[in-house]
């Protein structure tokens, strides 16, 4: 896929060339991608294909052997660590759910706020209105109202999916990284999810993964379609879904 | 072959299992259906005694297990795909397979071809390190090493959590395959429906702790599951 | 060594004894000389050694060795002096003629360090023909050490008789050290002395060059280069020889660890107990020893292949007890286990001390682990070189068995997640208990490897314990090699260190490297890496 | 301290714990100077040393649960800080001690003087003045703390590496004092204090001045510690415990968060150090000794981690033991009780003294509530972390 | 109970000084047990009050003063490292009792509350010294020790008195090495270099407590023998020597003040040897110096107390100098105005069978100094508790130096 130069600067996301390989393993080959802001891209690829390895990239986990991410059309990613990237307005949930076991679902929303970070900012925090109002529409948008003073260690595993979606709705970055958001959820709560992405999307940039077809294809947005470590088609859902490659390594026959 | 009796369970104070029931036969599916933090999992734990139920019973193949150590059911025959995969992270592939030797006769002690034909990619990923693999890689690590035990029942928890399209096919290809060998029983747990329903000749739905609805193949009603799930 | 060499010592004497018998005894400052021994007093003795050695008499012989080895016996107050055999029987000294008892009243003649070397140094020429090669190699020896003009001419007489290359070269060697200092030895003889000790090449070689005094100018000069192309040659040595000591200390690191490797390593238990397996598996030599020496003299030379499988099945089974009975609550929870293990060592410690005192016991080398050989300029002794062998040997096996045996499997299945290892069917609390005990019995054998260089008391295990942790961490846990290079990395640093800093610099020089080394690699050496290691 | 971070930090247990150490604070030396001895309620001069020593081990115990219990760090080296904080204060009450040494060198401590040191080593100086000195009572752990969290922290160390370097830190310490050419008295380290502030250190006032500062200094520290933990950084800390790389991902910086609370229970540590020494009468390299860390950490797992009050508790309860099992009959046996006791409480009581019985404080008022589960989560949010299994 | 006088034992029962002090717990155990045997003191029998300092110094000061205060002890025998003795000091001077400390030390002190009955630097190291130069010829030395406060000292005066011998400085080798070093390998080849250089050479040993061990097998292993390099050491004795093989160590030396081999004329030794392993119950359990100096110690409280009528310490303290008590080797030492006390010298050879061999002796009883002629900082200092009462008294300037409380 080539990408025009100009574009580049206008792009929320842009990688070019992106090499990584782990012990000699090739994870990602020549990656290159574009997301325009306000845009809702959907990922799909082949268990393996490094769709979760890109994610690592962008949020600095993962240092690229070569190649360009930036950021906003201006940022490199690849010289910024985790928190300078989620300062940046980078938010991410992880394909396994990662929450804060040992406190509470409405505590672990707090600590997602975007607010100050800082040690002074925490040091003499005083909780606001505003913000347990904040809390409080994403516990309910999550549908965890009522296990918010449950710890989050308790529950169940697609009960974290969700308080991690929550998480990243507090959190309210510019870029959104979605891994895997409705592995383990019934086909209700999928089409619920499916809704939500949706409207997150009105107001900010969304890159999600997902293997659900049927969620795919709710969401109505471009779609590429990553194979070992590299795009292998790109378009719209009937588009990708009818690439003979595509079916091939992926969707089967 | 499997006879889940009124069982209850608790996690700490709070109830996650209220006298459920339920039985497997071999060459058939039990699918096991229900919303997000249902007790599913919770269900297959008490099967395979990773965590202890308070009352009701289990039997296996005419004897009760109730009292068992994990690794005692396993050596009767219960194999085991958790949720989350649970894949030894710093064994090899091909190490994480052998983990299923232990219960095995001597001349057992190999890697049944039917796990490599089921996911070859498993075969040209032998040397690396479990824990390295993809999520959906793992997926299927996890149902090969329940495989070379030779299990008589086969619990799976989410198995298609994650994984790609083609292979969900596979997977429930090779469910298909196990079910035909008529000599497995399967315990499937699923939130995908339209997978669950291929697949399933009985079905059973979960709400807070509790079956509230079961049905058989002869009369599955798919939007009534669907309908029973949202509730 | 030294026993079997005094063994046959001690055969040649016996054979010496026969000639003596058949000699007539006559008086005179031969009898006086001998007489003196029964006066109790050093400068006395000495005076006699002198005279006796030099009188030609047959009966010097063995009166000068019965007086090294403790068996000359002289009676305060008949001043009468016996030599008894080492056969127990015994004649007089004076007169060579047998007698019946020692009398009660007469004890040993007394030595002390000086008169040693004189006795050595008298010994020297009147064995440098003895039938033994080990006697005349000594002899050749502490004739090179005493360099005294008069053995010269004993020492001519040996090396044209001499067939054995090394004694050969000993003589000559010794010859070229009188040479040296002979005030009327010819500028040829001496410059081809000059030449020999160049080719000895040592420390000695070169004191003696160093020390010669005034010489002929040509000599100087020789002696001049010789002395700076052995010094080149002894810079080179003494990298060798820091590297060998490094390989060595890093064999001790590494068997103390070892154990902890496991316990800790694999299944990640903060043992602070570790120590204490160790210490356990030092008295259990001690016992096995002390059994021997009771019971069994004869086997005192087997006494530490008897204590390995022993200590390892004491320090196994302890092992196994500390698990079943502690442990085993507190998988999942790391930090606990260093409460309780805490505690444990504290426990095992005074256990210790109650049953076997507070003050260090015996454990003694046997022959086979007891001296050292010279290798080029390097002395290698045996005890330390059989303990890299030994450790080399045990971290082989333990690694072969983790890695290819199906209990190695289970065990780091078991590790790694135990409720899924317990649904593969693998009996998950038998596989505790059995890892524990094998990483306890590894800490056993090292303690009978350890009580042969350290002291068998109840704080053994301390002093290993912080060093064992150091090594597991910096080679990075749950890898064996990391251990292995880890353990023989800062062996070897702290070998080159030291001498530079001084041993406490040292230590603190290697610590702080220790620390700045992990903020370079946080995970140690060997680090795991990948998502592997963080899952 | 804003007054919303002292009424936050303030719930039914801090309040009551800071109620025991102000009354004890202020009885024990009341009872000591004012009634005459032999009366009932006396307490004996050598009780007032005793416990001043053990509150100065509770602060300790303090520190380390503050950034053990709340951030994950386990330090084996925080006796270092201890130390060096001690160090300080006793190179202050060795320059008061000026001529009356027994050399009478109004400048050279006597073990200078007799192994013929020739004039003050440079950091020796200004500790004649007590500002200067109490200041590097904080200033020296806390740098040494700030310089080796930064380089540790920012290099991602983390746990058991964390936990060794600490130790070969406290170790390293440990042999650099033990060396005479270090000039702070080798292995007997600074010793024989005449006076502090003017007044005679053994004198049974300054004692009782001392032990009331203790508890002052330890009020102080847990209120600090309680600040610190019920503000939202507390939160932060427990998130890094956690999940580390989680927080990360949630822009927090997490190696300021460590380096903070790192810097200041080294700064706690310190002054729980200085303390001590001159109540005890002696500093030596032995502080340093990493038993004595792995020792401090252990009185917090047997308080009950992550609770401060058990931390504090902890550490009086062992020490105590430690003292009573040390004389009369048992003395030979004292290792057999206190091994023993390790292990019963870990096994028996997995959450410490005082995590056990706010556990079962918890459930019973569960029971007598009857309420939903909701509202049984653990006050602060603090329960053992699940292990990854 | 008002019955019995209470008799303070303050040795480290567990830790790493149990492996010494242990012994010296048993010792004032049985010399009570002895005492009571013959009546007593005053009529009133003599009760122990044993604590475990557990070889940890704050400890230390802490179970002093609760000897003193809680059990109000009459006096106190224990200690062994320096550091301990200087942490119960301050406890001893405020509380106002007694301390006899029975270890060979640096020295540099004489304090009105405690009674030095170990060697002094010149009962022990200085004669060693001159030993080795004269009947061994010894030209070169090596001053091997543990890096604390007595190797320092020790060889800082016995550099200064090589010194003033006319040795020179290359012909020094000083060397310091961690409590607890077990890896001798490099020490001992640098010995081993250091004495090939064709002069004679001697090791003079401070190494402490469990380096021995190791040290000497070590030694051992690398042929290091006696009659080519001797090593005299000052902290080993009969106890540390029970646990190392002695056969390849025969003829390196020690120099003690009492050594268990010694015969008397008049067998006291003999007999003190017998009642102590049948008190023990032990055939085998050896004695040493320290324990002849606790020994000594006790005997001259038991006097003291007995001339004044009285425990009071004050009393006790003024009438101790002057009191005399036989040694165990066929001596009487007697308590001097320093608060050290006079002491034979004796060199010893290690034999096989872990005893020693005296090989050399002072002619008479060498008086301890409590502060050394050979260092500047103390040279013109003596400690005089019965004339001047004052234990650093300046003769140049006479004065007492600091405060002399
Ligand atoms: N740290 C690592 N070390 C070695 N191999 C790795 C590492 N991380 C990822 N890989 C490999 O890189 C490839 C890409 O992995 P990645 O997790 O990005 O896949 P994915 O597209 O997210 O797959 P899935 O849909 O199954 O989650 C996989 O084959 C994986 O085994
Ligand atoms: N270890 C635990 N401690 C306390 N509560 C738990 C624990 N594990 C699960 N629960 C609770 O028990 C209930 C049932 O959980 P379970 O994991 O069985 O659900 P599930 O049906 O498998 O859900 P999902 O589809 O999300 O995996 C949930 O409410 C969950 O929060
Ligand atoms: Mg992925
Ligand atoms: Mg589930």
């Amino acid at each position: 896929m080539n990408v025009m130069d100009t574009r580049a600067t206008s792009a929320m996301l842009y990688l070019d060339g992106v090499h990584v390989s782990f012990d000699g393993f090739h994870a990602i080959n020549n990656l290159s991608l574009t997301l325009e802001p306000g845009e809702m891209r959907a990922i799909i690829g082949p268990n393996g294909a490094g769709k979760t390895t890109m994610m690592d990239i962008i949020t600095g986990k993962t240092k690229p052997d070569e190649g360009t991410v930036l950021f906003d059309g201006v940022t490199d990613l690849t010289r910024l660590d985790e928190t300078r990237i989620a300062e940046l307005g980078i938010g991410r949930k992880f394909q396994k759910p990662t929450v804060f076991e040992s406190q509470t679902v409405q505590d672990n929303l707090l600590l997602a706020l975007n607010v100050d970070h800082s040690v002074r900012g925490t040091l003499f925090w005083r909780g606001s209105k505003a913000e347990s109002e904040r809390i409080d529409k994403v516990l309910e948008t999550i549908r965890l109202t009522e296990a918010r003073n449950r710890l989050a260690g308790s529950l169940s595993h697609g009960q974290k999916q969700w308080l991690e979606i929550g998480m990243l709705l507090a959190q309210d970055p510019k870029l959104l990284l979605v891994d895997e958001p409705v592995a383990g959820m019934t086909d209700v709560e999928t089409h619920l999810t499916a809704e939500l992405l949706k409207e997150i999307n009105k107001t900010h940039t969304v890159m999600v993964v997902e293997h659900d077809m049927t969620f795919v294809r709710e969401l109505g947005v471009k779609v590429t379609c990553l194979h070992e470590g590299t795009v292998l088609a790109e378009g719209t859902i009937d588009q990708v879904s009818s690439n003979e490659r595509v079916i091939e390594v992926y969707l089967g026959r | 072959m499997l006879e889940v009796k009124d069982i209850n369970l608790f996690y700490g104070a709070a109830q996650a299992l209220r006298g459920v029931s339920i039985s497997a036969e071999p060459g058939k599916v039990t699918c096991v259906l229900g919303r997000n933090g249902v007790g599913k999992t919770s269900l297959l734990r008490a099967m395979v005694g990773q965590y202890p139920i308070s009352s009701g019973a289990i039997v296996f193949d005419g004897s009760d297990i109730t009292g068992l150590k994990p690794y005692e059911r396993a050596r009767k025959g219960i194999g085991f795909v958790p949720q989350g995969r649970e894949i030894f992270p710093l064994l090899t592939v091909e190490e994480n397979l052998k983990t299923g030797f232990g219960p095995l006769k001597r001349e057992d002690k190999h890697i049944p071809d039917d796990v490599f034909s089921l996911f070859p990619v498993l075969q040209s990923m032998l040397g690396r390190r479990g824990g390295d693999l993809s999520g959906g890689q793992q997926q299927q690590l996890a149902i090969g090493r329940a495989l070379v035990m030779r299990p008589k029942l086969l619990l799976l928890d989410e198995p298609t959590e994650g994984i790609q399209p083609s292979i969900i096919k596979d997977i429930g290809r090779a469910i298909s395959y196990l079910r035909n060998l008529g000599n497995i029983a399967i315990v499937l747990v699923e939130q995908y429906l339209d997978f669950a329903c291929e697949l399933g000749d009985s079905f059973a739905v979960m709400d807070r702790g509790a079956v509230k609805f079961t049905c058989d193949r002869s009369n599955l009603d798919a939007s009534e599951i669907s309908r029973q799930m949202a509730l | 060594m030294p026993t079997k060499l005094s063994a046959r010592f001690c055969s040649f004497v016996l054979s010496l004894f026969l000639i003596a018998f058949a000699l007539p005894a006559f008086a005179g400052p031969f009898e006086d000389a001998v007489a003196k021994f029964a006066n109790d007093d050093f400068s006395d003795t000495e005076e006699a050694v002198g005279v006796i050695a030099s009188s030609g008499n047959k009966l010097a012989f063995p009166i000068i060795s019965a007086l090294q080895d403790g068996r000359l016996m002289a009676d305060p107050d008949s001043k009468k002096v016996y030599v008894t055999g080492t056969d127990g029987k015994s004649i007089d000294a004076a007169t060579g003629e047998a007698v019946a008892s020692v009398p009660d009243s007469a004890s040993a003649v007394r030595l002390n360090n000086r008169l040693r070397r004189s006795v050595d140094a008298a010994l020297g020429s009147l064995t440098l023909q003895s039938p033994d090669v080990g006697t005349r190699l000594q002899a050749a020896q502490s004739v090179f050490k005493s360099h005294e003009e008069t053995a010269l001419e004993a020492v001519d007489a040996a090396l044209a008789k001499e067939s054995n290359k090394s004694v050969k070269t000993a003589l000559g060697e010794a010859r070229a050290a009188i040479l040296l200092f002979k005030s009327d030895a010819t500028e040829v003889e001496k410059l081809e002395a000059v030449a020999t000790l160049k080719a000895r090449g040592d420390q000695e070689a070169m004191a003696l060059l160093t020390g010669m005094g005034d010489q002929p100018p040509s000599v100087t000069k020789a002696a001049a280069s010789a002395i700076s192309s052995i010094q080149s040659s002894l810079a080179v040595w003494s990298t060798v020889q820091n590297a060998w000591y490094g390989l060595s200390l890093g064999s001790v690191l590494l068997l103390a660890a070892i154990g902890l490797a496991i316990t800790f390593g694999v299944m990640g238990v903060i043992n602070m107990a570790h120590g204490e397996m160790v210490m356990i598996g030092a008295y259990t030599t001690f016992v096995v020893q002390e059994v021997i020496r009771t019971r069994y003299p004869g086997l005192f030379d087997y006494s530490l292949l008897i204590a390995v499988p022993l200590a390892f099945v004491v320090a196994g089974a302890i092992g196994v007890l500390i698990e079943r009975s502690i442990i085993r609550f507190l998988y999942g929870r790391p930090l606990e286990t260093l409460l309780a293990t805490w505690g444990l060592s504290l426990v095992l410690q005074q256990a210790v001390r109650t049953m076997f005192g507070p003050t260090n016991r015996e454990v003694g080398n046997p022959s086979w682990m007891s001296g050292a050989f010279e290798l080029g300029q390097i002395t290698i002794t045996y005890n330390r070189l059989w303990i890299l062998c030994f450790t080399l040997a045990v971290f082989a096996i333990l690694l072969a068995m983790l890695r290819y045996s199906a209990i190695g499997l289970e065990m780091r299945a078991v590790t790694q997640n135990r409720r899924m290892a317990a649904s593969m069917g693998i009996a998950t609390s038998r596989v505790d208990a059995l890892t524990f005990g094998l990483g306890s019995g590894i800490a056993g054998i090292a303690g009978v490897a350890l009580s042969q260089i350290d002291n068998v008391s109840p704080n053994l295990g301390q002093s290993y314990i912080i060093d064992s942790f150091m090594v597991v961490v910096f080679g990075g846990v749950g890898n064996l090699w990391g251990t292995l290079v880890g353990a023989f990395t800062l062996g070897i640093a702290n070998k080159f260190l030291e001498p530079v800093a001084g041993a406490v610099l040292g230590k603190i020089a290697i610590l702080v490297l220790i620390i700045l080394f992990i903020q370079k690699r946080p995970r140690g050496l060997f680090a795991l890496k990948g998502r592997a290691v963080e899952a | 301290m804003t007054p919303h971070m002292l009424t936050r930090s303030l719930d039914r247990g801090a309040t009551i714990f800071l109620l025991v150490v102000a009354a004890l604070g202020v009885l024990i030396p009341l009872f000591n100077l004012l009634l005459p001895a032999g009366s009932f309620l006396q307490v004996p001069t050598y009780l007032v040393a005793l416990w001043g020593k053990y509150v100065c081990y509770a602060i300790l115990a303090l520190s380390i649960d503050l950034i053990w219990g709340y951030c994950g760090i386990l330090s084996l080296g925080h006796g270092a800080f201890f130390a060096l904080g001690g160090y300080a204060m006793g190179m202050y009450l060795m320059r008061q001690i000026g001529t009356r040494g027994v050399y009478g060198n109004p400048i050279l401590p006597d073990f200078m003087v007799f192994l013929n040191w020739q004039k003050l080593p440079w950091y020796w100086y200004g500790f004649d003045m007590f500002w200067f000195a109490a200041l590097m009572v904080l200033f020296v752990p806390g740098l040494l703390a700030f310089c080796f969290g930064w380089l540790a922290f920012r290099s991602r160390v983390t746990g058991v590496y964390l936990s060794i370097i600490t130790q070969a830190m406290t170790y390293a310490l440990l042999l650099a004092f033990f060396r005479n050419d270090f000039g702070f008295g080798g292995n007997n380290g600074l010793t024989d204090f005449k006076d502090i502030l003017g007044f005679n250190v053994q004198a049974e006032g300054t004692r009782a001045a001392l032990f009331a500062l203790s508890c002052l200094a330890l009020i102080i520290g847990f209120l600090i510690c309680r600040a610190i933990v019920s503000s939202k950084l507390g939160k932060v800390l427990i998130a890094v415990r956690d999940a580390e790389s989680r927080t990360r991902f949630l822009g927090y910086r997490v190696e300021s968060y460590k380096l903070f609370v790192f810097t200041v229970s080294a700064c706690m540590a310190g002054v729980a150090g200085a303390l001590y020494v001159p109540q005890v009468g002696i500093i030596n390299p032995s502080e340093f000794a990493p038993g004595n860390s792995i020792e401090a950490v252990i009185w917090v797992a047997v308080g009950g981690r992550g609770t401060l009050v058990g931390a504090a508790l902890g550490a009086v309860v062992v020490n105590y033991a430690k003292t009573f099992f040390t004389s009369g009959m048992l003395a030979p046996y004292w290792l057999f009780m206190l091994g023993a006791l390790f292990i019963l409480v870990t096994l028996l009581l997995p959450k410490g003294i005082v995590g056990t019985f706010n556990a079962w404080w918890d459930q019973s008022k569960e029971k007598r509530t009857a309420a939903s589960a909701a509202s049984a989560a653990a006050e602060d949010g603090v329960t053992e972390p699940k292990m990854a299994e | 109970a008002d019955d019995t006088i209470k008799v303070g034992v303050l040795h480290s029962l567990s830790g790493t000084m149990a492996i010494s002090e242990t012994t010296l717990k048993d010792t004032i155990l049985f010399l009570i047990d002895e005492q009571n045997k013959k009546g007593g003191v005053l009529g009133k029998k003599l009760e122990a009050v044993v604590v475990d300092p557990a070889s940890n110094w704050p400890l230390f000061a802490e179970k002093a003063r609760e000897l003193i205060t809680k059990d109000k002890v009459s006096v106190v025998f224990g200690c062994w490292t320096s550091v301990s003795r200087k942490s119960v000091l301050p406890v001893f001077k405020e509380l106002n009792n007694i301390l006899f400390y029975p270890v060979q030390y640096e020295g540099e002190e004489s304090e009105r509350n405690v009674f030095y009955t170990g060697a002094a630097p010149n009962q022990q190291a200085i004669p060693a010294v001159d030993y080795l130069m004269k009947e061994e010829k010894v030209k070169r030395w090596v001053l091997a020790g543990t890096d604390y406060v007595y190797p320092r000292t020790t060889n800082k005066i016995l550099e200064a008195y090589l010194k003033s011998k006319g040795v020179a400085q290359e012909d020094i080798m000083i060397n310091y090495t961690p409590f607890g070093h077990s890896d001798w390998q490099t020490i001992v080849a640098d010995i081993k270099k250091f004495g090939s250089a064709g002069k004679k050479t001697a090791v003079v040993s401070t190494i402490n407590g469990d380096a021995n061990v190791p040290f000497y097998k070590e030694l051992g292993n690398q042929g290091i023998k006696a009659k080519d390099i001797p090593v005299v050491a000052f902290s080993v004795g009969e106890e540390e020597l029970a646990g190392i093989d002695t056969k390849p160590l025969v003829g390196h030396l020690a120099a003690w003040n009492y050594f268990e081999s010694i015969k008397t004329k008049d067998g006291s030794n003999e007999k003190f040897i017998k009642d102590w392993q049948t008190y023990t119950k032990n055939p085998k359990r050896v004695t040493n110096d320290p324990m002849e100096a606790h020994v000594i110690g006790f005997a001259m409280w038991v006097k003291a107390v007995e001339k004044v009528k009285s425990t009071d310490p004050d009393k006790v303290i003024d009438a101790l100098p002057g009191i005399e008590a036989p040694n165990l080797t066929g001596g009487v030492s007697k308590m001097l105005p320093n608060h050290h006390i006079t002491k034979p010298v004796f060199i010893g050879e290690i034999k096989g069978n872990g005893q020693f061999d005296v090989v050399w002796k002072t002619p008479g009883l060498v008086a301890g100094d409590a502060w050394s002629k050979e260092l500047d900082g103390s040279k013109d200092l003596i400690g005089d508790w019965v004339g001047k009462k004052c234990g650093n008294f300046n003769t140049k300037t006479n004065k007492c130096l600091g405060s002399g409380s």
